[in-house]
């Protein structure tokens, strides 16, 4: 959060229409995304109760569980979910050396194309990859709990399953923990990409409900995002977007038909006629939050991709395609908890990609970087000198380019003389800070504020020099091997520039022990994990 | 009755008070700046009747499997002399093996009084902290009592275990599960501080019967479902922090009448019901009166009070209403009217605004110029 | 007809869309009002259903309904109880096995994992006030009674448990440590009764399990289930409790025996007035 | 590890357990103080010692034994000294190694900063100048003069540019950056409680035995990462070298350091009582072994005067401005900050102690100005420019220079530094709420005990209501010991003390 959020929601609220926080789009798309929406009993720890699944706005995929607490009807809910989401992972080739589609390996039968050839060592990054959307965060917590719950089963012994169960399990545990790396894109919940690119009139704890959300990015034509939103939390005109269920729905509704479901088992008649009333009323329940699911997914689609994206995407590819690739190697399903290399490891890595995602974004987006220029990170103005011949003698003794840039800002400036910066687009090229001169009265910048003439120049825009800074800077790198500069890699009198302290570097990942020399200080190696019998046959009651 | 309580009275109306619990005692840490929802509270003012008839109803509800389960597995854990919990008790905090004395104190020979209730407990307990031996071991829904703003406050523990390393332990029993180790921290967070509620009333019991504190654990002992199964698992929870806080909020909460001088004497939360129940007030003169008592709303209520949905409304336009960070980000100003006004630079701002205004016309300034170019 | 039926579905949907909100305004009496004319609603459906299938007879018993007035607990089982017993038979049966009073949800689960036969849950709810009201019209017309085992302070029915009045005294009363001691007892029964059986049905060997966890040495895992080795378990850690509990049992019984009649021996006494009776003394 | 364990542990650490709690040790001073602290001392040199003389441990490198079970052999692995603020955990650390080293057992010795490898190579060198010292570096690493200054200080870029120093010191990054399998038979980890255990993961395959040494009382490591995936494994990566070693190790001792001789007899007691609630500590002088006082009169004395002299009688003061909802550059508060600097470097304080009998000139350098963020810090330093720019008593020139000597940082960055006056901009001041960053103990606790002096607060009025006020609904987690002291209970306790020493500046 900044000033500039905050600053959109107080707008969005005055406007009834949400702001927006982002320029371009910050989260890949994907042509053919999936979409999954649970819903769960209440009170059970993850008792799927229906989903709406599938790659078709059209044509969602209806999944109920009549009894939620029968086991063998989970189970074929599992897999029934596990087809349709195998199906559709089986259309992206996951690379390697001519292999089949991903989801091959374990729904027979489906025939991917190949992926050209890639060597053992070196794996073909695959052209493209699944994307699983779901309504929100609490859906991807049910898919990670739905992922751990089947996993560890078997196809297999006295208590087998569908052999597609354990598969699915172990997908839906990749894309959920694949969710929590900063910047990947393989699962998303529709809430947060929305966030991430509008601010809202009310809090972000309303944002969490998806339909009030989308209430106030794109409301109806007939009222606005404030009537919209409230009308969005009406339960029964809108029920919740899962996985939990309305208490009223569930007391009013679903407990009678899940009864009535129940006695035509026990009686032997009716038991289409009641199963068919309990999924016409799930299907109610669903249908609003799989269509504002679609509608989330085209409009942030109908933004422009921000060029880090295909960047971020690229790793999302390798990520699924190691998965796959261990999946087909007949590799262990996933542990139930990192083991203590493992999670320092994957700690590394979810930092550096963290850090990364945040320079990308300020680079790639105006409005994202205007956060770094409130907080005194970043400047961004109009150049009104320009001394691009300039040659000096370097330290080494040798005659070096280095132009002078006077940059004049608005920005509360809070760079000090020495300090590096670097122009957004430019990888290979530096600005030094020389010198930071306030012109006309101090003060209306927050760093700066000393409280003394705060309140002057209360005429706005445009007028004069008050609150302006005068930066100068000199150039270094990206000017091509010259003494002159190559053309356009030097700022001339009138352009509008932005130097920043982000710098998008590639950080190598951290040195870890092996886990099998994992030091006393953290328990001593652990015990490399093998599936048990225990696990395959866990309860889930 | 005192005049404190005359007035709570009044505040109340006809209405049969609603007794505090361990949850709306809890949920005093929740808001403990909100002059209304502690002066409702503490006349026991039926929130969610008075909210519904002012047309905001909040939507709490709780659904019937949730409460089926949870009643469910309370039993099973219970069932055979509590036989899952003494299991969880002996390999996890070593319990003798001799100790599986067991009272049920649902009721006395029937009785299901809070008054019978409380006195059984009392005496068992009694008898327990006094000799040790032959003390009894599981204490199963003894009825305690606390004092929470001059009033008496009947609670109920799910057990109470003694003779865990000699001293009372209170046990809370709840359906969400713990998978793999973990459970969702909000809802350990709730039982912990409620189960801390039990360990001061506890402490409260035996004080009277001249035993210290340190006869009840500091730490309490919780029973949830194991990963997906009906299995228990036990935890063993540290409420010291709890304790403080609670603490200091009933010490508050006994200080009802600094509010209440606050409240003009007339208003009054009554819903003057008819003969047949029908609340009669008139909904304005209730709105009225419920504004008389200064709300302090942030979007977090929204899961925690029956007022929730009146207070943002009233809220509205406010740039509490927008979120904590919000408001703070925007430098304090309170009302979203003025941080436009300021971001359009239409008003000079006042002396104590003059930095946030420079942020906040900053930030315009910046919004304007990129969205501005870019449509 | 069909339209009606339509028409009657749709009001039904209305009402409960209405029940929704009046629960979520905490309308109590609107809400129990719209329920009442929901079930009339209900009733008329069903009927405009039954009309419309008026050619075959109605399947199964209607929704909604319980088991009906004439559900006496005589009556006797169902099609695939196969010995037709009735419910206080069965109940019987379950409890003798155990050998120690029992709580509704252990009798159900042992009689359907040994005797292949389903027991309601829902059957067990009334047992005790009807065998009571049978017991007060004609006393010890039956050779048993499923009665109350009966708590040793107070003498009072304990909750939610089942006993069998031809048991001694010191069985049906409960003192601290009986809860324990009977479920240890009922441990032993059940190991005693698998190993009786020449192949033990699944559910009975999952009902042992459930017992076996819950004592200490019982047993290493479920495929090691060996019932012989509950037994021991269950019967050294009832060697710690026995002594005590009989002694408490025993004075119980004795009071009981000098202070109640014989419907208050099965059924118990007024147990507050001899609370306060005790105060008084 | 069992329930039981964990049970035990998590009450050892409260009030449960008493371990290591010195109830004798609360109040300060004289020579009580100078044998307890020495006691305390040899204690734990004695028992590192007697670590070194024990069953050998198994091979540095080889991380075998570490599986547990055998309590005792992880015992003698290790040991964690607590120490409270300027309780000579330096020296400690210092000693510790030469001791080791004098034995004959070479010692890796962790900083977490560069600063501190610095400062600690420095007092190695000190006070053993027949012990060379190694300094390992990064390669971009600038040598700074006092290392420079020394002769015995080798630097090097690799251990084998080093192979005559039985005591290497380097930053924990750099020991984690080491190629190859160097390792030493003891190791002394330094702002061990500021080092996250993912760190202490990379190198601890390098040791086979160490010593941990901290103050539990700063600041947690932190991660911009949020997720609980690890929340409640004990080798969760994201929580303190010292967590997850004692999480594995529960048996290993803890020590603490009983006496602070930074720490004056007004502000030990206060200190120890709201971060310390458990082990306790007293100062190592007593009251009026220490005195500030001024050259210069205040004429006019405003509250800014009134604030800094109620500090050099008492130790603390409260300059409390009147409440308001205020940004966090609360223009009025960093003036006020920059101003009561300006007060103390014009009005000529003078500190009186045990190191300086005869009195010491307060100068800039010995003030620092504590704030919670960077943004507050540089508003603060832009303030005294412009205070140096034109000083309000006219006189420019030295006092402007004294001014711009002022350390003026956050409390991330004053932690392990040492003043002899404080000003602090109170985390709490102007704000609307309180929240989990502006409560936490450690930042507090850090602010609160820089001095050897006086410690003046500037606060906006209002802050025990916003307290009072502040809804408790943190998460609670399964498994993970609640964290002692809170931030909340402490705040509480801090504002407690000070309600009788505000000075009103309006």
């Amino acid at each position: 959060m900044s000033v500039l959020t905050a600053l959109a929601r107080a707008q969005a609220w005055q406007a009834g229409r949400a702001q927006p926080v982002a320029t371009v789009r910050h989260v890949h798309v994907a042509p053919r995304p999936f979409v999954f929406v649970p819903l769960a009993l209440a009170g059970e720890a993850c008792a799927p109760l229906a989903a709406m699944a599938g790659d078709d706005p059209a044509d969602p995929r209806l999944l109920v569980v009549a009894q939620p607490r029968n086991r063998t009807q989970r189970f074929a809910f599992a897999a029934e979910l596990g087809r349709e989401l195998l199906r559709y992972i089986g259309g992206f080739p996951a690379g390697g050396a001519g292999e089949e589609g991903a989801g091959a390996a374990a729904d027979r039968g489906t025939a991917g194309q190949g992926a050209g050839e890639g060597g053992e060592g070196e794996r073909a990054v695959p052209p493209d990859a699944p994307q699983v959307w779901l309504p929100n965060r609490a859906g991807i917590g049910f898919t990670r709990l739905l992922g751990r719950s089947t996993r560890f089963r078997r196809a297999e012994g006295e208590h087998a399953v569908d052999p597609v169960v354990p598969v699915l399990g172990r997908w839906l545990t990749f894309l959920a923990e694949r969710s929590e790396h900063p910047g990947s894109c393989l699962m998303l919940a529709a809430t947060e990409a929305l966030a991430l690119h509008w601010a809202t009139g009310q809090s972000p704890a309303e944002d969490l409900n998806l339909a009030s959300l989308i209430g106030w990015i794109d409301p109806p034509a007939w009222t606005d995002g404030r009537e919209a939103a409230r009308a969005a939390e009406d339960p029964l005109a809108w029920p919740p977007a899962g996985p939990a269920t309305d208490p009223g729905f569930d007391n009013e509704v679903l407990a009678r038909l899940i009864a009535a479901c129940d006695r035509a088992e026990a009686g032997g008649g009716e038991a289409a006629r009641a199963k068919a009333a309990l999924g016409e009323a799930l299907a109610g329940q669903l249908e609003p939050a799989w269509r504002l699911t679609w509608r989330a997914i085209g409009l942030l689609r109908a933004l422009p991709e921000g060029g880090h994206v295909a960047g971020r995407w690229e790793a999302d590819r390798r990520a699924f395609g190691w998965h796959a690739a261990h999946l087909r190697d007949g590799g262990p399903p996933q542990p139930r908890r990192d083991s203590a290399v493992a999670a320092a490891r994957r700690l590394d890595s979810m930092e550096r990609a963290a850090a990364s995602l945040a320079v990308q974004r300020a680079l790639d987006d105006p409005l994202v970087m205007a956060e770094h220029r409130l907080a005194g990170e970043a400047l961004a103005g109009r150049v009104t000198a320009a001394e691009p011949d300039r040659v000096i003698t370097g330290p080494s003794g040798r005659r070096v380019l280095r132009p002078l840039v006077t940059v004049r800002t608005h920005d509360p400036v809070s760079v000090e003389p020495g300090t590096v910066l670097a122009p957004p687009g430019r990888p290979n090229q530096h600005a030094r800070v020389e010198s930071v001169a306030p012109l006309g009265a101090r003060g209306a910048g927050m760093a700066g504020a000393s409280g003394a003439s705060g309140a002057s120049g209360a005429s706005g825009a445009g007028a004069g020099a008050a609150g302006e800074t005068e930066v100068v800077l000199e150039l270094s790198g990206g000017m091509g091997q010259r003494l002159t500069p190559a053309p356009g890699s030097v700022p001339g009198v009138g352009d509008w520039v932005c130097y920043a302290t982000l710098r998008d570097e590639y950080q190598p990942p951290a040195g870890f022990p092996e886990p099998e020399q994992t030091p006393w200080t953290h328990g001593g190696p652990p015990r490399p994990y093998e599936p048990t019998d225990e696990d395959a046959r866990e309860a889930w009651s | 009755m005192n005049a404190v309580e005359a007035r709570l009275d009044r505040l109340r109306g006809s209405a049969a008070p609603r007794a505090h619990n361990a949850r709306t005692i809890s949920a005093l840490a929740s808001n403990p700046g909100c002059a209304r929802r502690a002066v409702m509270d503490a006349a026991g003012v039926d929130k969610q009747r008075v909210a519904a008839h002012v047309g905001h109803p909040a939507p709490f509800g709780q659904s019937q499997f949730a409460i089926t389960r949870g009643n469910a597995f309370e039993a099973q854990v219970k069932a055979g002399g509590c036989a899952q919990l003494l299991r969880l008790l002996r390999e996890r905090l070593r319990l003798p093996i001799p100790e599986v004395s067991y009272a049920n104190l649902d009721d006395v020979a029937g009785d299901t009084s809070n008054k019978v209730r409380h006195a059984r407990t009392r005496a068992l307990l009694a008898r327990a902290a006094a000799s040790g031996q032959d003390a009894g071991t599981l204490f199963d829904h003894p009825l305690l009592r606390l004092r929470a703003g001059g009033r008496a406050v009947y609670l109920e523990p799910d057990l109470i275990a003694f003779q865990l390393r000699g001293r009372f332990h209170v046990v809370e029993i709840k359906s969400f599960a713990v998978i793999d180790g973990q459970a969702d921290g909000g809802k350990v967070a709730a039982a912990v501080i409620q189960s801390a509620v039990y360990v001061l009333a506890l402490r409260d019991l035996l004080a009277e019967l001249g035993t210290g504190p340190e006869a009840v654990s500091d730490e309490v002992v919780l029973v949830c479902p194991k990963d997906f199964s009906n299995e228990p698992t036990a935890a063993l929870l540290d409420v010291r922090k709890q304790l403080t806080v609670l603490r200091r909020q009933l010490a508050r909460l006994d200080r009802i009448e600094d509010l209440l001088a606050q409240i003009p004497q007339a208003v009054t939360f009554d819903l003057e019901p008819d003969a047949a129940g029908v609340p009669r007030r008139d909904r304005r003169a209730l709105e009225l009166a419920i504004g008389a008592v200064p709300a302090r709303y942030t979007p977090e209520c929204l899961e925690t009070c029956e007022m929730c949905r009146f207070c943002r409304e009233e809220a509205a336009g406010s740039t509490a209403a927008l979120g904590r960070a919000t408001r703070d980000d925007l430098g304090g100003i309170d009302d979203i009217g003025t941080v436009l006004e300021l971001a359009r630079g239409s008003v000079p701002p006042a002396d104590h605004q003059a930095e946030a205004a420079a942020a906040i016309r900053a930030a315009a300034r910046m919004r304007g110029e990129i969205l501005g170019a870019t449509g | 007809m069909a339209q009606l039926a339509e028409e009657l579905e749709r009001r039904m949907e209305e009402l409960r869309a209405e029940i929704r909100r009046a629960v979520i305004a905490g309308d109590r009496a609107r809400a129990s009002e719209l329920r009442r004319r929901l079930r009339a609603t209900d009733r008329e459906w069903e009927e405009a259903l039954a009309r419309l299938a008026a050619p075959q007879a109605p399947g199964g018993p209607g929704p909604g309904a319980g088991p009906g007035p004439g559900a006496d607990a005589g009556e006797p089982a169902g099609r695939r109880g196969g010995a037709l017993l009735t419910v206080r038979e069965r109940v019987h049966q379950a409890l003798t096995l155990l050998g120690a009073p029992a709580a509704p949800r252990l009798i159900v689960a042992v009689y359907e994992a040994f005797y292949a036969g389903e027991l309601p849950a829902a059957r067990l709810t009334s047992l005790r006030r009807d065998e009571e009201r049978s017991f007060r019209s004609a006393p010890h017309a039956r050779p048993y009674y499923l009665c109350a085992a009966l708590s040793a302070d107070l003498l009072a029915p304990a909750r939610g448990l089942l006993a069998v009045s031809t048991w001694p005294m010191e069985r049906r009363v409960i003192g601290p440590l009986s809860p324990r001691v009977d479920y240890l007892t009922a441990a032993i029964g059940v190991a005693e009764r698998l190993l009786a059986t020449g192949q033990p049905p699944a559910a009975a060997r999952r009902l042992l399990w459930r017992f076996a966890v819950n004592i200490p040495g019982a047993a290493s895992g479920p495929a090691g289930l060996d019932p012989g080795q509950v037994a021991a378990a269950a019967r050294a850690e009832l060697a710690v409790h026995a002594d005590a509990d009989a002694a408490h049992r025993a004075a119980a019984a004795r009071r009981a025996l000098d202070q109640l009649d014989s419907a208050g021996q099965l059924f118990g006494g007024g147990g507050l007035r001899l609370l306060r009776g005790g105060a008084a003394r | 590890m069992t329930g039981e364990m964990r049970a035990q542990r998590a009450g050892g650490a409260g009030g449960d357990g008493g371990a290591g709690r010195h109830d004798g040790a609360r109040g300060h001073g004289g020579a009580g103080a100078v044998e307890l602290a020495r006691r305390a001392a040899d204690d734990i040199l004695g028992a590192l010692a007697a670590l070194s003389a024990g069953t050998p441990g198994p091979a540095p490198g080889s991380a075998g034994a570490g599986s547990a079970g055998a309590g005792e052999a992880i015992a003698g692995r290790g040991l964690v000294v607590d120490s409270p603020p300027g309780a000579g955990k330096s020296t400690l650390v210092a000693r510790a190694a030469l001791r080791l080293a004098g034995a004959g057992e070479p010692v890796m010795v962790v900083a977490q900063t560069n600063e501190q490898v610095d400062d600690l190579a420095v007092r190695l060198a000190s006070l053993s100048p027949q012990l060379p010292v190694g300094r390992l570096s990064a390669a971009d690493y600038v040598q700074t003069e006092r290392v420079a200054r020394h002769p015995r200080v080798t630097v090097g870029r690799q251990p084998a540019d080093l192979s005559g120093c039985q005591v290497i010191v380097a930053t924990a990054a750099k020991w984690a950056s080491l190629t190859g399998d160097a390792a030493w038979p003891w190791a002394i980890i330094d702002e061990a409680y500021q080092m996250r255990s993912d760190m202490l993961l990379r190198i601890a395959g390098r040791f086979g035995r160490a010593l941990f040494v901290g103050d539990p009382g700063q600041l947690d490591p932190f991660t911009v990462v949020r997720t609980e995936r690890w929340t409640g494994l004990p080798w969760d990566p994201q929580v303190s070298a010292v967590a997850v070693l004692l999480a594995h190790n529960p048996g290993l001792p803890v020590r603490q350091l009983p006496v602070s001789w930074r720490l004056p007899a007004s502000a030990a007691p206060v200190v120890s009582e709201a971060f310390y609630p458990f082990s306790g500590f007293m100062a190592g002088t007593g009251p009026g072994e220490r005195s500030l006082s001024f050259q210069a009169a205040g004429f006019g004395a405003g509250p800014a005067d009134e604030a800094i002299e109620l500090a050099a009688r008492d130790g603390w003061a409260l300059y409390e401005m009147p409440a308001r909802h205020a940004p966090r550059t609360d223009g009025e508060a960093v003036a006020a900050c920059a101003r009561l600097a300006e007060r103390l470097l014009a009005r000529g304080a003078i500190a009186v102690s045990e190191l300086a009998p005869g009195g010491r000139p307060v100068t800039g350098d010995r003030i620092a100005i504590g704030t919670a963020h960077r943004d507050q810090a540089r508003a603060v330093r832009q303030a005294l420019r412009d205070l140096a720019a034109a000083p309000a008593g006219g006189a420019a020139g030295p006092l402007a220079a004294e001014l711009g000597r002022v350390t003026v940082d956050t409390a991330n960055r004053l932690q392990g530094r040492e003043f002899d006056v404080t000003i602090v901009l109170h985390p709490l001041s102007g704000r609307v709420d309180a929240d989990e960053f502006h409560l936490e103990s450690g930042r507090l606790c850090v602010l609160a005990s820089r001095h050897r002096h006086a410690c003046v607060v500037v606060a906006r009025a209002g802050i025990p209501e916003l307290l009072d006020a502040h809804p408790s609904r943190e998460p609670v987690h399964i498994d993970v010991p609640a964290r002692f002291p809170d931030g909340w209970e402490a705040h509480h306790s801090v504002m407690a003390h000070l309600a009788a020493r505000t000075v009103r500046a309006w």
